[in-house]
């Protein structure tokens, strides 16, 4: 076990830099950091400006390997970057010139709570409605959910987005359009309305993968088993079907785990929720490269630690399975 | 790039996709299995209602990808169709006879079944102009992904060791990558367009595949034939070719078509992003990111929400129900 | 004590309706073992499963006869008989033990379950799970009851599914091709099991097989069927004695021409077990 | 019929709906009385509860609620540039000036902190130095960095220290360009600077000399009568060491204390009481302030009813501000439509849509009490034309075609609902020199525009050898609305049967492209004025100043020009520099360097509660002379905002026939 977790950190280690390096190259070798000065300091900017400030954040060394005679050969753009990070120095923006640091942390319990419920519900509801089309078996009830779910499948997140906030806010003022509170018994009134838009946003797909996944398991020679045994279809379901359909599940549920850190872009943006969601994406198009080389950093330990966590609750959750 | 611009060049490039596609029909409909999976698909009634619907999309992008010449440069022949359609100042509702104002409601100079937009464009030929963006977008980023995540899943699959292993860090690196990142960072590096689209969403959307093929060659690489067709000596290209991609071949087809209508929504994220379609391209992303602020407007403008959005439901809703339909043909045992 | 009479199973409905078994006409007495021999798809497996509805509906659809236990008939049980009839009184052991087993649960789960199902009156159930797996002859049962299916050999698995069966202490017992899938010498340590079980126990047995070869020594009577059709019935003796039938006799002596359709045939079994 | 009372109507008829099935009746019943207890309990407003309950005499606490598109970027005074920092950073740090609220033809600056306007004193060494005297008394926040945390007084060299933080290269002050060419020793302290790493503050600062506890005076190289607005600005506000040195961003004894930019100490009539970062900032009122009231005149006639009892009170007027960051417009709609934001003084997008097309408030918000405004920013908005291009640079024709070709009217119209004004000249209305009859002689006319293309050599479009001419067209890529407007501007040129190519770019793309020419026609060119003199308008087309060395970004060149701006830009304003100013405006006129599009306006709207007092564009916001109507609010709010019962009941009703199907269903089985 322990032999096999330091197996894959070692083969997590070239993945890592070869991300940083992809990273590095897409976007600060292509475009200049100017590009960022220029934004930051504005229209007005002097040419002088953009200099001092370029200077004053080390965006004027060499940026690969500084080949320069006499300077060392480390004193480069990704040398020190990747130095920073590897030791979680995260920096600070280059924007805002907030410590990234404070900008994930506070971003993070925002996301969490959006993300978290959003998931579980998602998926608590996705698999009993699985089960009950599993168990139901009616045919013309499985056409028209199949038929549901695609088309829930095919409407932009976006659409459901502007739909959900113009009509649940607006004609039935229930909740708030809009807000957030991290603190005390007014949060569920905040989240409640991007919670469900994210749940109904992300059924279609999954019922529609969980009923696969469950009727696969209905077909398999110990489910016939379990019921020449007299075991109730519930039974069957709920045990047996769950069970193995569980681990199938885990594969594709786990890995996206620690993702749920990032939030969700259009959703808090829509409803003003301070998350994670929207840092990536106006880090790029800022475009902030501190940001930006922190969270490809962080999301790429955040994918390997999925992968490992999916490997680990395989094992965990199917008996067959043995790390080694 | 110049070139390109080409009116000839542009319809040859079409006509050569339709026969790239044809052949690939005729090629696929010779093994014994798709064979067997038509005489499902011919039975699936709702499969082939889909079938239909797309290849109703097809006709109307086709009509939108033909060039003609004209006096200023080139329209496209569905462009030349609707030329009757007068342009009108700015929004108007459906089938009015004025324009969207309270105080000032001018006459119109034509009915408009869907209304206009802001530019007083009809949005029924628009919306039917930004199928072109949507097949282009998935067509061109298809002809990406699709050669490139099979052969590496191939390779990866066949030849193991140091060949799996590179292939497999290497999807596993741009996995790592944050895909958001790399479609804005690889559109900023190409300039909007949508080649440059396809493009991008090639780069991140093949790993998907090679992963699916890698799986399923491993499994084939197991059976017997294969064994077979290495004692004969066979060399190693010819296997993959004529014994291996005939095999996969299926999977290749399904995950096509159910990856396309998740490319024709990628285009819509992305034009939320600022990413999308360039100017001058009608899509039906941007015209849902337009929309936007005109559900606030009042009166309200929801046409154009409306009919974007039913355009890209009808699609991706075909695409998918056909996707089903093939699976279901394929492997009648699975689809039940 | 078990009857079939007129049994008519179909497949499919409208233009792709096949029927799996026609109108056979079969009785099994308390105690006795019956054989029922046939080859791929000749509807054998399905008579078996029909016996306690087990077969998924839709496809299939009983569409004539009636299946009496003891006087009742099964397709006009409910939902809450049928589960008791299920295990209870008719247990199932199938082909493929290494399938027929759920691969997440230990042995002893699979088995309790049964016997919680069946035997509420039994307090240690632990005790009871060891005994019948020492009764199919598992060495160190009390070590092996937490192991998982996977961890065991072929031939041990399909003694845990005899133990499965036997737990519930049912009045048939359907062995639907037990041995097929095993090696030739295990094949012969279970069969021989099967027999000793069957002198100990005195219960009724259903013996699925395509194997002319295993039935000697267990089965009381044969019954052919080819193509959904009873085609010869009689005593064991007097089947392999002097078979009637043209199939009977191609069975017997196991003559590759039935190559000619088999294919068509493995396809419809295909469908029908999938 | 309240949501309680009719829920549990419901609940009742659902349970005699499932009496079969006792178990699923209960769990319906409780999820249900969840529900319904929920719904009642829940408000769907969305701010936080208010700092205080009531002020200290008893009357309610007044909140003024406004949005804020994005969180203020840096709130260092030396530092923040961008206008949603400055509307936060307007009424906490106060500047030494500031534009008198109400006069805006011209505009007129009136001491702030100081006692009184700035003595010019020309000195016999040809430099121009400013005698300044700060208000005595005049107290910053109280804040930990002072001792025992009480504000102290400002002083002279808090001015001086903000000047030399204007020169220290690490603060990187954008004002720093303009200023070191005028104020003397500040370029030479900044290269000294730059050398060392590292900026001594202990150096005497020959600039800025402090005469006093209170005065001080400016010293300038040249003449620069435009020091007196960069007076009224942020740059030069006065900053406590203290502060400085105390907001770190580092560690002291266990607690991560805020980074300077992010806790501004100020001495204006509201400080920040609480700073969600990304979320909200909350504004409370300054007890101890006192350095302005509320002006006795300089309104017009038709504000006379509302601003009247106003006159001379003590400011500000309101007791909390609570500005929210909306990153999309939709939800300002929506917020605003239920009155939970007091006003909308966001971008564009956000009114064009509550505007009709006939530049009139649409009815069902009339109907409300909202009024519109809208107010012409010291802005103008053009396209460059690339002098330097081989194309358009030697061909004055062209160019003044391509100007005719413009529709910028339709443009406003489509795009800005109209508001905006048509720009006419680079001048924007309330800058000295503006010429309210001058039409600009190459302004939409498509006859007009045919016939100069003919005469500049492409008739119907085409050269002498019939190939079409083909123009790129640079613009701002991105949101939907851009690419509509770059679609606008397209067909605006190809209607004179030319061919235009548009060309998107990323923000700092077009910047790149427009300061190393690489471009021929760009949009997202303007220019707003950082202070109301022509100077800061002309110089955009001043040859020395070509990028990089300023923002020539048509590289335009006439000696001409060069000459009169020269004798124009340090003059006073007087009838002379008008009349140099007609002479310059003719020239840009003529020949055509930018194709002039509108005067940006802002345009907002107001609840009926919280009328605009002040609509000065030089103001950000003026927050201090806000003022609430409390219970109106209150009133409008609840009856803006009922909870319909029906959806509930539909809801339940499809719970229930799915029940009733699965049951029947398994019956059936």
């Amino acid at each position: 076990m322990l032999a096999y977790l330091i197996r894959r950190l070692f083969f997590f280690v070239p993945i890592v830099f070869g991300v940083m390096l992809l990273t590095f190259v897409l976007f600060f070798v292509v475009q200049s950091p100017e590009a960022t000065a220029r934004r930051v300091l504005g229209q007005k900017a002097t040419p002088k400006s953009v200099e001092n400030w370029l200077h004053n954040r080390g965006y004027d060394k060499p940026l690969l390997i500084n080949t320069t005679p006499g300077q060392p050969w480390h004193d480069s753009l990704f040398v020190t970057q990747l130095g920073r990070l590897v030791t979680f120095d995260l920096g600070t923006s280059d924007v805002s010139g907030r410590p990234l640091r404070e900008i994930f942390a506070q971003g993070a319990l925002p996301s969490l709570l959006l993300t978290v419920p959003a998931f579980l519900v998602s998926l608590a509801v996705s698999v009993a409605l699985a089960l009950y089309l599993v168990f139901i078996r009616n045919a013309a009830v499985d056409f028209m959910a199949t038929f549901l779910c695609v088309a829930l499948m095919s409407v932009p997140v976006m659409v459901y987005v502007i739909f959900g906030q113009f009509v649940v806010a607006q004609v039935l003022n229930y909740f708030p359009a809009f807000g957030f509170e991290a603190s005390g018994w007014s949060a569920p009134k905040f989240l409640l309305l991007p919670v469900a838009l994210m749940v109904v946003s992300g059924l279609g797909a999954d019922v529609r993968l969980f009923r696969a996944l469950f009727l696969e398991e209905m077909g398999q020679d110990y489910i016939r088993t379990a019921r020449a045994k007299g075991v109730s279809k519930a039974r069957v379901l709920l045990s047996h079907v769950f069970k193995n359909g569980l681990i199938n599940l885990i594969t594709l549920v786990v890995a996206s785990l620690p993702f749920l850190i990032m939030g969700s872009l259009l959703l808090e943006n829509f409803f003003g929720i301070p998350g994670l969601g929207n840092v990536l994406v106006t880090a790029i198009q800022a475009p902030d490269f501190a940001v930006v080389q922190a969270s490809v950093f962080l999301g790429s330990l955040m994918y390997l630690g999925g992968l490992l966590l999916t490997d680990l609750c395989y094992a965990w959750a199917d008996p067959r399975i043995r790390l080694g | 790039m110049k070139w390109l611009d080409q009116i000839w060049v542009q319809n040859l490039c079409l006509l050569a996709g339709y026969g790239l596609l044809a052949r690939l029909v005729v090629w696929g409909l010779r093994s014994e299995r798709w064979q067997t999976a038509w005489k499902h698909l011919r039975r699936d009634k709702l499969g082939l209602v889909s079938l239909c619907v797309i290849g109703l999309y097809l006709v109307v992008g086709t009509l939108e990808s033909i060039v003609l010449p004209s006096a200023s440069g080139s329209v496209t022949l569905l462009q030349r169709l609707t030329a009757g359609i007068p342009q009108e100042k700015s929004y108007s509702a459906p089938l009015a006879t004025t324009a969207l104002s309270v105080a000032d409601p001018k006459p119109l100079l034509g009915r408009h079944v869907l209304g206009t937009d802001a530019l007083g464009r009809d949005t029924l030929v628009q919306t039917l102009r930004a199928t072109r963006s949507a097949l282009w977008i998935g067509g061109l980023t298809s002809l990406i992904y699709i050669p490139l995540g099979v052969l590496l899943g191939l390779m990866a699959g066949y030849y193991r060791r140091w060949v799996d292993d590179a292939v497999q860090y290497v999807y596993s690196t741009v996995a790592a990558v944050p895909e958001i990142l790399m479609l804005v960072a690889i559109l900023m590096v190409l300039g909007k367009g949508l080649g440059s689209m396809a493009i991008a969403l090639g780069i991140t959307g093949w790993v998907g595949m090679a992963r699916l093929i890698r799986g399923e060659t491993l499994r084939q690489v197991e059976r017997p034939y294969i064994a077979a067709a290495k004692a004969l000596g066979q060399s190693d290209w010819r296997i993959l070719t004529r014994h291996l991609l005939p095999n996969v071949m299926h999977l290749v087809l399904i995950k096509f078509v159910l990856g396309f209508s998740g490319l024709v929504l990628a285009e819509a994220v992305l034009s939320y992003l600022g990413v999308g379609a360039p100017v001058g391209t009608a899509s039906w992303g941007t015209m849902i990111d337009a929309s936007r602020s005109e559900l606030s407007r009042e009166p309200l403008v929801w046409w154009n929400l409306t009919a974007s959005s039913c355009a890209l439901f009808l699609m991706v809703l075909a695409l998918n129900l056909f996707g089903d339909s093939l699976q279901r043909a394929f492997d009648p045992k699975r689809g039940a | 004590m078990l009857s079939l009479r007129n049994l008519t199973i179909d497949f499919g409905t409208g233009q792709d309706r096949v029927q799996a078994v026609k109108g056979i006409n079969l009785s099994i007495g308390a105690g006795e073992t019956v054989a029922l021999v046939g080859e791929s798809g000749s509807g054998k497996s399905v008579t078996g499963m029909a016996l306690t509805r087990l077969l998924p509906e839709p496809p299939a659809v009983y569409a004539k006869g009636e299946i009496l236990f003891e006087g009742q008939d099964v397709l006009k049980m409910g939902t809450e008989e049928l589960r008791k009839l299920r295990g209870g009184k008719i247990a199932y052991v199938f082909q493929e033990p290494s399938t027929s087993l759920n691969p997440v649960f230990t042995i002893r789960n699979q088995i309790a379950e049964a016997i919680r199902l069946h035997r509420p009156e039994v307090n240690d159930i632990d005790s009871e799970v060891v005994h019948y797996l020492d009764m199919v002859g598992i060495v160190d049962p009390a070590k092996r009851i937490s192991d998982y299916p996977h961890q065991l050999s072929g031939g041990m698995q399909q003694r845990v599914m005899i133990a499965m069966a036997l737990a519930c202490q049912p009045q048939l017992l359907v062995a639907d091709e037990p041995t097929t899938a095993l090696d030739v010498t295990v094949q012969a340590q279970i069969l021989d099991q099967m027999r000793e079980l069957k002198k100990r126990l005195k219960m009724a047995m259903l013996l699925i097989t395509h194997n002319f070869g295993i039935i000697g020594g267990i089965a009381d009577r044969v019954v052919v069927m080819f193509r959904g059709d009873i085609v010869e019935e009689g005593t064991t003796e007097e089947v392999l004695r002097n078979p009637q039938h043209a199939y009977t006799k191609a069975l017997i002596g196991c003559i590759p021409q039935l190559g000619q359709r088999r294919k068509r045939l493995v396809t419809i079994d295909h469908s029908i077990l999938g | 019929m309240p949501p309680r009372t009719s829920s549990r109507c419901l609940a009742l008829i659902a349970a005699a709906f499932l009496r079969p099935y006792p178990c699923v009746a209960r769990v319906c019943a409780g999820v249900l009385l969840a529900c319904s207890l929920m719904l009642a309990g829940c408000s769907n407003n969305p701010h936080p509860e208010p700092l205080q309950k009531t002020g200290e005499d008893g009357t309610p606490w007044k909140v003024r609620y406004g949005a804020l598109p994005e969180d203020p970027r840096s709130l260092d005074p030396q530092v923040s540039y961008d206008a949603i920092s400055r509307r936060i950073l307007e009424p906490v740090q106060e500047c030494l000036l500031e534009y008198q609220p109400f006069k805006t033809d011209p505009y007129e600056l009136t001491p702030c902190l100081l006692l009184k306007l700035p003595e010019r004193v020309v000195k016999p060494s040809g430099g121009v130095s400013y005698r300044c005297e700060l208000k005595a008394g005049i107290l910053f926040h109280d804040d930990p960095c002072f001792p025992e945390g009480r504000g102290r007084e400002v002083v002279a060299t808090d001015v001086q220290y903000a000047f030399q933080r204007i020169t220290d290269p690490k603060v990187e002050c954008p004002a720093l360009s303009n200023l070191q060419d005028y104020v003397e020793g500040m370029a030479e302290a900044f290269e000294a600077a730059r050398k060392t790493e590292s900026f001594d503050y202990s150096k005497p600062f020959s600039g800025l000399e402090v005469t006093g506890r209170y005065t001080f005076e400016i010293h300038l190289k040249a003449a620069y009568p435009q020091l007196l607005y960069w007076l009224a600005m942020h740059f030069t506000s006065p900053v406590a060491r203290e502060a400085v040195e105390f907001y770190d961003g580092k560690v002291h004894e266990g607690t991560t204390r805020d980074l300077f930019r992010f806790h501004p100490v100020g001495t204006g009539p509201f400080q920040i009481a609480d700073w969600k970062r990304n979320t909200r900032i909350r504004l409370k009122r300054n007890p101890v302030y006192r350095t302005t009231t509320f002006p006795q005149d300089g309104w017009g006639a038709e504000q006379e009813a509302l601003l009247r009892p106003l006159a001379g009170k003590a400011l500000p007027l309101v007791d909390e501000v609570n500005m929210t960051v909306f990153r999309e417009t939709i939800p300002v709609f929506l917020l605003f439509r239920q009155g939970y934001l007091d006003g909308m003084g966001v971008g564009k997008d956000a009114f064009s849509s509550l505007v009709t097309p006939s530049r009139d408030l649409s009815g069902k918000y009339k109907e409300r009490g909202v009024t519109l405004h809208r107010d012409t920013e010291p802005s103008t908005f053009f396209m460059s034309v690339n002098m330097e291009d081989p194309v358009l640079g030697p061909n004055q024709k062209l160019r003044q075609a391509l100007s005719a070709a413009f529709n910028a009217q339709a443009n406003l119209d489509i795009f800005f609902n109209s508001v905006p004004i048509v720009a006419e000249q680079l001048l924007p209305p309330g800058i000295a020199g503006y010429q309210k009859e001058f039409k600009n002689p190459y302004g939409y006319n498509l006859e007009k525009a045919k016939a100069l293309l003919a005469e500049a050599g492409y008739p119907n479009g085409r050269d002498a050898t019939g190939k079409v001419l083909e123009i790129s067209l640079d613009t701002t890529g991105g949101s939907a609305n851009e690419r509509m407007m770059a679609e606008f501007n397209q067909q605006q040129f190809e209607q004179l049967g030319i061919k235009v190519k548009v060309v998107e770019n990323p923000f700092a793309r077009l910047l790149e492209k427009l300061d190393n020419g690489g471009y021929q026609l760009a949009t997202g060119s303007g220019w707003g004025a950082d202070y109301p003199d022509p100077e800061n308008f002309y110089f955009l087309y001043y040859s020395k100043n070509f990028p990089p060395a300023g923002k020539n970004h048509s590289r335009y060149k006439n000696p001409e020009f060069d000459r009169l701006f020269e004798k124009m830009a340090t003059m006073e304003n007087c009838a002379e520099r008008d009349a140099i100013g007609l002479k310059m405006n003719a020239i840009l006129a003529e020949d055509v360097p930018n194709i002039l599009n509108m005067h940006r306006s802002t345009f907002g709207l107001t609840q009926p509660w919280a009328p605009r007092i002040q609509s000065n564009p030089m103001l950000e916001g003026g927050l201090k002379y806000a003022v609430l109507d409390h219970a109106l609010r209150e009133n409008l709010r609840a009856q803006w905002n009922k909870k319909p019962v029906w959806p509930i009941g539909v809801v339940l009703c499809g719970l229930v026939a799915v029940g009733l199907f699965t049951f029947n269903l398994r019956r059936k089985h």
